[in-house]
């Protein structure tokens, strides 16, 4: 783990940079044919579909044929999908849109050395990984943490709610952001997290929710496929709801206070753009709102006044490069201190890929 | 009616799996299905024609295709056998998953136990640790039903539920390797242990073993003295016992092969495909496992044929996807008719056999 | 623990008995209905998923759940009604073809499905029971479905039915002893594809409460194995319908544990708890069934528990 | 008045395939009348009885009611007409309680079943009927003699006018069958039912029908008022001309109720129980602490009313039921029914329906024959395989000792008859030497030349030393073929005799005493 902010820098911004050219002749007349897979279904309202949206904003530039795959389950057909993609439709860039798919692109990259891989928040190494795989994921934590911040102002009883999938550092980074911006404006606020144990269990996740419920939580929010059950579930106990992966504010129009969305419209152009144009491909693309990688939900009539603008306070500095979540000293909730006093960590740092605790302030454990 | 014919109508008629009965309604039936999955294509305003050329291309249209639908036959078979093994002493057991999941997960605890280990050493290590607890799973539905009474259908699935809990609560928990972290995983298999593909093809070794477990258990079935005494329990449980048979130790002990056999499927895609025991195991080879059995009449001869044929529409799935924007789930759909086909099929089997009967019973009453 | 967070858990596991519990109780009244007439439907999941997913699609074209409701209804009855021809044929093994029929079921709702999975279908209404208690959460706990009060009208209606109506007494009679029913001159398959047939209007009803009721929207992931489970709880129910209402509200309860654990703040071991349903299951089983002797109130035609 | 039914039948017909099952048989039954129907297995008397109320319709011929022709398509109908049939198997619910099948017999349920009422109504019948039973007993509890009278009451409760009895007292003890039917035929004389009562038993033809029709081969013998026929008549009838090399008489001394020559046994005690106690399918007690030894070169006879503990004691002696308390002891040594023990202490059984507590019917008669020495050298060979040719031989021969037709080793045993199901079954069991064999109505339903041939192999095994244990439901087997006799009632031995000195009467009153 060698890379330093300078590097994610650049390939962020060639990736950028290459979305931003004009289409020459050349670009556009060059053919490209581009796969996508999904682990779940591609209108989840959710993870999936945040991606399959991105991919279909795609087939519209010139040149670009996209071939698709759902619900591929993270086994040797994940390699035999790709593969087929290859062989059978020519594909040389794919998005491989889920975690578990990371080692099945590293095991085939080699195989296919002119085919570009597009991991979707794996963790690629230089020197260890296949120059062929990159990887991408934006800072999602970043519209946690405003989504806490409007939680704050509109709970009165002090108690957030979180359900998540699993106990593993994309969630816990969002949990902890996102009880940050909370405590941000109280201190005395806590959040409650309930893992379902997976990450599309409707049953389960409607109710976690009214458990919360149940215990006096107010404002909830979660990291899992699909919110849907979730917002709508808050929707009928009353209760306010920040969003996540996609706008719902139509399930839950009085009560979404924001959400938290991927924007990966930015990064699909810039990988395929460049494949197109035979630009080198970014092997680590990271980025938060400042690049467009994510944004935030619009503000409804359930936003308080004042969420806004703190939120739109927070956001300007974040926007600008000025905003860290992650700095000392930072306690997790069993009192041990996980960040020092003048420490801080910007969003590039890959310490915080590899997070396992919860911060001071939530309620709950990352063991299974 | 000659001697000679009426024997040969008595033969057919002995052994219901012999090719001629068996082939006709399977035939039937698969042509049966493919008309309704037509019909449905069609009322989605697909063509059916291109649709099914290209299910024929993606399954087995090429080399590419054949190793695709090889390589997703392989974990079928062994939880096929998890099935068809159990049912030839008269059970229905439908808990290949948890088995998996438990066998996969002991497979992979090998690389956290002992992670010097020789190659030579570890790959049949796991495969043994894979087979053992994932036959002790199914053993114990097993027993259950013979020491409890606890039907074996409802008390594999229990167990099965219980297991894959049993599985995520330790591969997030005291298994996991600290590393894996967006995915919790056990000790990844140092390189070297991997098992790789077979010579000259893309499928992994599990294939080979799987086909090879196929057959054993055949000759195992079919000739062997424990084979011949599980037949007479699936038979008549009644005469077993009359005839001094250990029927819970055979009934027991066909519950652990089958659960052996989903054990080690859970081993290989550890050792083969995944380098490590994660939640990706959990992606319905068991179930599909039911699936393969049931079509192959419990036959684990023919469990090789219609693994590689589930496999095969497996990965047609992917191309009709690609090429023709249908979801997924159209390979669900065609594996449903197909397999409600064959069983409304067996009707017709049921008929030949009594045709054959009478035949031969009207011949048999001048002896 | 202090009072509270009894009163939580409390709230949470009665609201989620409940909640949780009322498909299993549809669906478990349907495969008993089935079962008193001597078949097994382990399809009963398949026609589950297609059941939420056609109740959640008509109900958001036609804008009323009821139409969505009945229409989940008449889908569970044609699907019902398939496995029951099916399996009247000779030699048909219905296990077997329970099996087939869910893969179908499943398949085609998840094909068919797939447009419905974004929009909001109009939900099923909720009573509100615990209008005059000043506690919200109890006020939420108590505000149930109708489909809820409904279930628990059929399974009293089937427990009476079963006495003492003529398709009641036809049904256990061609369920015990088939050879009799045919000497009394009772259409024994026609008796036993209805009994089918009815019972998938159940599974269908049930799958219904999921995607109309709770938790209210249609996807893939949808159901959980309740049309399997509730095959299950039809054994430990020993084929009563009130058992079986007891059974479900159990199930349910035992569902909720979970996540009700962890808001209360025991949150190791979760994968575990979540799956008390099923140590549950079995251990009731274990405790109730003994080794080759049928349980009392076991149809006598059933394939289940030879 | 008379309410009972004129039943005449003409030229009645039926084939299978090309097999000929009924031919143009005709029979009258008189209004208040006993009419006993005779034959052997096979010659179509369940054919005629099936086709007269409508289970199977027959190909030609014709059916009249009080002198008008009828159709009958369909059991209901003969209901209608007023004809029941009373099953040999019986045709009640297990799982529903004595009243729910009273009621259901009755097949015009309304949609709404008031209990109140019912009830009432059936106490009131109840009170009239011959035999009283509990409304609310589950009819699984009732015993098999308590289930035939279930039998009777809902024809009876019908009102119907003439009740069709299939071997009516298979399973009842001698006073209860002179009970049963002596019941019944005053209610025939009284001009109230019409009886139709198909038989073996020449005991109750010659004691309580008026009439009696004998059927053979499909085609009618001889149909004559009981007065005019007697015992060796009936056999004759039944028989049919003898066959080369065997007399009528000759049959008939196999037939009759005459103890069989012996030789003298030894004193040593090859099968001892010891305090046995067995439980039922449902979980209860159903053998209570029996003790009984059984010696070599001994027939013990097990008499008892069918449910009376008798299957689960023969079937806990043969392996196929846990014990729960007690001991055996074979040859003086503690006897678990392993397979080792049954092989090395020749333990042998002969179970009651042979096709589905005998054999395994899907496979062939081969390798039923071979259940027994399957995992013994010749047949199992080097490393474990088993042999299918040695199979076949071992089967080719013994088929041939004991006369299986058809004498084809690869078919499957379901497809044979009953009888040759229960040859199949003494060629696996009695083809080695035997030192204890333990039989459970051994020749239930089958016909004179088979029961003759299995009860000479049963008294061959005895007379070569075996300790032989066999329980049956028909006494006159067991006294003609045992050396001493033991009932079973209620699970427990109530009374042991010297068969030289047993009197029916007083056996027959310890099977039914409590009844």
């Amino acid at each position: 783990m060698t890379l330093n902010r300078r590097q994610f820098l650049a390939s962020g911004v060639s990736a950028a940079a290459a979305g931003l050219l004009p289409f020459g002749a050349f670009a556009a007349e060059r053919k490209l044919t581009i796969g996508a897979l999904y682990v779940g279904p591609h209108d989840d309202y959710g993870y999936n579909q945040s991606h399959a949206q991105a991919v279909a904003k795609l087939k519209a530039l010139p040149g670009i044929k996209v071939v698709e795959q759902e619900n591929v389950p993270e086994t040797v057909a994940v390699q035999k999908a790709m593969e087929a993609m290859i062989e059978e439709d020519g594909a040389e860039l794919i998005f491989v849109t889920s975690f578990g798919y990371f080692s099945h692109a590293v095991k085939l990259a080699p195989k296919y050395p002119k085919v570009r891989f597009a991991h979707c928040g794996g963790l690629w190494q230089a020197g260890k990984d296949p120059a062929n795989v990159g990887s991408y994921f934006g800072y999602i934590d970043e519209c946690q943490y405003l989504n806490g911040i409007a939680a704050g102002h509109a709970t009165k009883s002090k108690k957030l709610g979180f359900v998540a999938a699993k106990p593993i550092p994309q969630v816990l980074r969002n949990i902890n952001a996102f009880t940050m911006g909370a405590r941000s404006v109280n201190p005395e606020i806590s959040t409650q997290v309930i893992f379902t144990g997976d990450w599309s269990m409707p049953v389960r996740e409607a109710e976690a929710t009214n458990s919360l419920a149940d215990k006096g939580v107010d404002v909830v929010t979660c990291h899992v496929d699909s919110p849907k059950v979730l917002v709508e579930t808050a929707a009928k106990r009353g209760v306010d709801v920040c969003g996540y992966h996609a706008d719902q504010s139509v399930l839950a129009p009085k009560l979404y206070l924001t959400g938290a969305e991927w924007n990966w419209e930015t990064v699909y152009k810039a990988y395929a753009l460049a494949a197109q144009s035979g630009a080198p491909f970014a092997n680590m693309t990271r980025g938060g709102l400042k690049d467009g990688f994510v944004r935030m939900s619009a503000y409804t009539a359930a936003t308080p006044a004042k969420a806004r603008t703190a939120i739109d306070g927070v956001k300007a500095k974040m926007l600008a490069g000025k905003f860290d979540i992650f700095k000392g000293p930072l306690k997790d909730n069993t009192g041990k201190e996980v960040i020092p006093a003048g420490t801080t960590l910007v969003q590039t740092d890959l310490k915080l890929e590899s997070m396992d605790y919860l911060v001071e302030g939530v309620i709950g454990s990352t063991g299974a | 009616m000659s001697e000679l014919l009426r024997e040969r109508a008595l033969v057919l008629m002995r052994a219901p799996g012999s090719f001629a009965l068996a082939a006709l309604p399977t035939l039937l039936a698969v042509c049966s299905a493919l008309a309704m999955f037509s019909l449905f294509l069609l009322a989605q305003d697909v063509s059916p024609l291109e649709a099914l050329r290209l299910m024929f291309k993606g399954a087995f249209g090429s080399s590419f295709a054949w190793a695709n639908s090889l390589q997703r036959a392989a974990p079928l078979m062994l939880t096929a056998l998890c099935v068809a093994l159990p049912a030839r002493a008269g059970l229905v057991v439908i808990g290949g998953e948890g088995a998996l999941a438990l066998g996969g997960l002991a497979a992979g605890s090998v690389a956290v136990m002992a992670p010097s280990l020789a190659v030579k050493a570890a790959v049949p290590l796991m495969v043994l640790m894979g087979a053992l607890i994932g036959g002790l799973w199914i053993a114990f539905a097993g027993m259950l039903r013979q020491w409890r009474g606890v039907n074996e259908t409802i008390g594999s699935l229990l167990l099965s539920y219980l297991g894959i809990a049993l599985f995520n609560h330790l591969v997030e928990g005291a298994l996991r390797d600290p590393a894996s972290l967006n995915k919790p995983s056990t000790l990844p298999l140092p390189e070297s242990w991997m098992v790789g593909a077979m010579p000259g093809l893309e499928v992994h070794w599990g294939f080979a073993f799987g086909a090879a477990a196929c057959v054993l258990a055949w000759i195992f079935l079919r000739w062997s003295v424990p084979g011949f005494a599980l037949n007479v329990v699936g038979g008549n449980v009644n005469v077993a016992r009359l005839v001094g048979l250990p029927v819970d130790r055979l009934v027991i002990g066909a519950c652990f092969a089958g659960g052996a056999a989903a054990g080690i499927a859970g081993a290989f895609e550890v050792a083969a495909v995944q380098g490590s025991a994660n939640a990706s195991l959990l992606s319905g080879y068991g179930y599909a496992g039911i699936l393969v059995a049931f079509a192959a009449r419990q036959n684990p001869l023919a469990v090789i044929v219609c693994a590689v044929l589930v496999g095969g529409i497996g990965a047609s799935g992917s191309l009709l996807q690609r090429r023709l924007g249908l979801p997924d789930a159209a390979t669900l759909v065609l594996q449903g008719l197909i397999f409600a086909n064959l069983l409304a099929w067996e009707a017709l089997q049921g008929r030949l056999a009594n045709w054959q009967l009478r035949l031969s019973s009207l011949g048999a009453r001048d002896v | 623990m202090s009072e509270a967070v009894v009163s939580t858990l409390a709230i949470g596991m009665i609201g989620g008995a409940i909640r949780v519990g009322t498909p299993y109780l549809f669906v478990s009244l349907g495969e008993c209905i089935t079962e008193k007439g001597g078949r097994v439907n382990l399809g009963l999941e398949g026609i589950l998923v297609m059941g939420a997913m056609s109740g959640y699609a008509l109900s958001y074209l036609s804008g009323s759940p009821w139409i969505g409701l009945l229409c989940a209804a008449a889908m569970g009855l044609c699907m019902g009604l398939l496995h029951g021809l099916i399996c009247s044929l000779p030699r048909v093994n219905d296990i077997a073809f329970g099996i087939g029929l869910m893969l179908l079921g499943t398949g085609l709702a998840f094909f068919l499905g797939k447009g419905f999975i974004q929009p909001q279908a109009p939900q099923l209404p909720a009573l509100s029971l615990g209008s005059f208690i000043a506690d919200p959460r109890w006020r939420s706990a108590l505000s149930i479905n109708a489909l809820f009060p409904i279930g628990v009208l059929l399974s009293l209606l089937l427990h009476w039915g079963l006495r003492s109506t003529r398709p009641g007494l036809a049904l256990r009679l061609v369920g015990d002893h088939e050879g009799t029913a045919r000497a009394l001159g009772y259409p024994v398959a026609t008796v036993r594809i209805i009994a089918t047939a009815v019972g998938g209007a159940f599974a269908g009803v049930g799958g219904a409460y999921l995607s109309l009721c709770y938790p209210g929207s249609w996807s893939e992931g949808l159901s959980s194995g309740q049309g399997i489970m509730a095959v299950a709880l039809v054994i430990f129910a020993r084929w009563r319908p009130l058992g079986c209402l007891a059974a479900a509200m159990l199930f349910g309860a035992a569902g909720a544990l979970g996540p009700a654990l962890q808001s209360i703040g025991i949150s190791s071991g979760y994968h575990l708890f979540n799956a008390a349903p099923y140590a549950l299951t079995l251990a009731i089983m274990i405790a109730s069934c003994r080794p080759r002797q049928t349980l009392g109130g076991t149809p006598g035609e059933l394939s289940l528990t030879r | 008045m008379s309410r009972a039914l004129a039943l005449e039948v003409i030229a009645a017909g039926k084939s299978f395939g090309a097999f000929r099952a009924l031919d143009e048989v005709s029979l009258r039954v008189k209004p208040g009348s006993v009419h006993a129907l005779l034959g052997e297995n096979g010659a179509g008397k369940s054919t005629l009885v099936k086709g007269l109320i409508g289970y199977q319709s027959l190909d030609q011929g014709q059916v009249m009611v009080d002198g008008r022709e009828v159709e009958i398509a369909h059991p209901r109908a003969a209901q209608k007409l007023g004809i029941g049939m009373v099953y040999q198997h019986f045709t009640v619910a297990p799982g529903l309680s004595v009243a729910e099948n009273l009621l259901l017999a009755t097949g015009k349920l309304p949609l709404h079943i008031r209990w109140g009422r019912v009830r009432a109504e059936l106490s009131a019948f109840m009170d009239g009927a011959p035999f009283k039973l509990a409304l609310d007993a589950p009819v699984s509890g009732l015993s098999a003699g308590e289930k035939q009278k279930l039998e009777i009451l809902k024809q009876l409760y019908l009102q119907q006018r003439l009740l069709i009895l299939d071997e009516p007292t298979s399973v009842l003890t001698v006073q209860e069958a002179d009970e049963v039917l002596g019941l019944l035929r005053d209610m025939a004389h009284r001009g109230e039912i019409s009886v139709l009562m198909i038989t073996h038993k020449f005991g109750e033809v010659l004691a309580y029908a008026d009439e009696v029709t004998v059927l053979r081969r499909g085609r009618l013998v001889a149909q004559a008022p009981v007065a005019e026929a007697t015992h060796d008549k009936l056999a004759r009838w039944i028989m049919g001309e003898p066959e080369a090399g065997e007399s009528a008489e000759a049959l008939l001394d196999d037939a009759a109720t005459r103890r069989l020559p012996r030789a003298p046994g030894s004193r040593e005690a090859r099968l001892e129980v010891d305090r046995l106690s067995v439980l039922d399918d449902r979980g209860l007690p159903r053998v209570h602490e029996v003790s009984l030894a059984v010696h070599g070169g001994e027939l013990v006879g097990l008499a008892g009313i069918a449910g009376n503990g008798q299957r689960e004691l023969i079937e806990a002696l043969s392996g196929q039921r846990s014990v729960l308390g007690g001991a055996i002891r074979v040859d003086g040594l503690p006897y678990a029914a392993t397979r080792a023990q049954m092989r090395e202490r020749r333990v042998f059984s002969l179970p009651e329906e042979p096709l589905y507590r005998g054999c395994v019917g899907k496979l062939s008669v081969a390798e039923n024959i071979a259940l027994r020495n399957f995992d013994q050298a010749p047949i199992r060979r080097l490393g474990g395989l088993v042999s299918y040719r040695a199979i076949r031989a071992q089967a080719q021969a013994r088929i041939a000792a004991f006369k299986v037709r058809p004498p084809l080793p690869q078919r499957a045993m379901a497809s044979l008859s009953g009888g040759n199901v229960q040859r199949a079954v003494l060629a696996r069991e009695l083809s080695e030497p035997v030192n204890v064999l333990i039989a459970a109505n051994p020749v239930f339903g089958l016909d004179f030349r088979a029961v003759a041939d299995i009860h000479a192999r049963l008294l061959a095994a005895r007379n070569a030393g075996a300790a032989v244990l066999v329980a049956s439901d028909d006494l006159d087997e067991l006294l003609q073929l045992a050396d001493r006799l033991l009932v079973i009632r209620n699970g427990r031995i109530v009374y042991e005799v010297d068969a030289a000195s047993a009197d029916r009467a007083v056996i027959g009153g310890h099977m039914a005493a409590g009844h």
